[in-house]
């Protein structure tokens, strides 16, 4: 599963997607990022699946479109 | 013959579901705005027109000078998200239309990047709608902003 | 020599009291308005432009189209209001700056008759302002529109 | 004195402007501009002195700006 980075958390990765596997949740998912980007921990942002935000653990289905958005400064 | 004929008259439009891109690359000139403004010369149901521009500004940030402003998107999310705003803003006001363009990629301080356009038989319709769109937009679309300094550096941009 | 630079120096430069002027003959054109907003791209610490226009309708009045509005002012009335109207909007907000344009004479439908424009460095004060002077426009200013059918006729325009 | 018509009122009058002489208040000068003009009282308008509009009688000074205002129908 691809996952989509954007704005200055690509700053805090060190890139604009990330590929994970067997992840089941979006709570597990944030979890193993913030092991290996301690970084994350300090860092706003929000979780999109298929592009809408979510408010709680989601389960993440095959195929399912997953991006960290930090806070929006269009305009 | 006549049987491909009616065939062809009974083709069905497809309903275009794909959302309007509202991204262009760089500033919004002001001859664009002009020729937006120009096309609703024939739209004589019209007698309001609102509309917001955002510029970059050159702020001072610990004494670095902003020399511009580069946009970056999540595209099918705020084109998903920019479809729905546009959807509940006509349910909300009676709009004759309304238009937006964001820039994308670099913007110089002094130029454009945000051009929301609405019209409307009467001023309040198109003020209100106006406003609560430019909201909207700063709150909801996947969009950031990375302010490039005049000599080196960077910082994102933080809305308020 | 030197006395008379140290006098030139002196020299105090005494304020212009007549007011601006708003008027402009026949309608307002996109050229214009793309000019007025372009002219702003040196003024680098405007981060927001908000701009009213208001159009000429096409309405329909017992069988009759508005073909085009004849607009009149009493002109030192309506410069000095408008003078007052811009010193009250600059002390209530935090405006870079605010032009106001009237037409006089004939505007025809889909034409325009009223540019609005203030920017400031956040988009509050400039949404805000022009909405107040739109509406100070509207109210307080002395122009009368005589709205001209196509056909033969007029009646006198109302605003609400 | 010469008294500025403006908008519809110059319909009702006829003219856009006014010769009056020997009025000394504007609650003197409508009374007789009602009597020229019948069609006035049924007119809705403001009276303005020196260009500001004028809350209950005023005394009218030689040289005085005086003008009948119907309602603004700008923008």
């Amino acid at each position: 599963m691809i996952i989509k980075i954007f704005g200055q958390l690509s700053d805090v990765i060190g890139s604009s997607s990330l590929e994970v596997n067997d992840i089941a949740s979006t709570d597990e998912l944030i979890k193993n990022l913030q092991l290996k980007y301690p970084a994350l921990t300090n860092s706003k942002y929000r979780v999109a699946v298929n592009r809408n935000i979510i408010q709680s653990n989601t389960e993440l289905q095959t195929g399912a479109e997953v991006a960290l958005l930090p806070p929006f400064s269009g305009g | 013959m006549e049987t491909k004929k009616i065939a062809e008259r009974k083709t069905i439009k497809v309903t275009e579901k794909k959302p309007k891109n509202i991204f262009v690359e760089g500033a919004v000139s002001a001859l664009f705005i002009a020729g937006s403004i120009a096309k609703h010369s024939t739209k004589t149901g019209i007698g309001a027109h609102n509309i917001f521009l955002g510029q970059v500004r050159a702020d001072l940030i610990d004494d670095k000078i902003v020399a511009a402003i580069e946009y970056t998107t999540y595209t099918e999310m705020a084109l998903e998200k920019m479809h729905a705003i546009r959807e509940a803003i006509f349910n909300k006001y009676d709009l004759t239309c309304m238009h937006v363009h964001h820039s994308l990629g670099t913007v110089k301080a002094g130029e454009i990047s945000l051009f929301v356009f609405t019209s409307s038989k009467h001023r309040r319709a198109a003020i209100d709608a106006c406003n609560e769109v430019v909201e909207r937009i700063k709150k909801e679309l996947p969009v950031w902003g990375k302010e490039i300094f005049e000599d080196a550096g960077y910082q994102w941009k933080v809305n308020n």
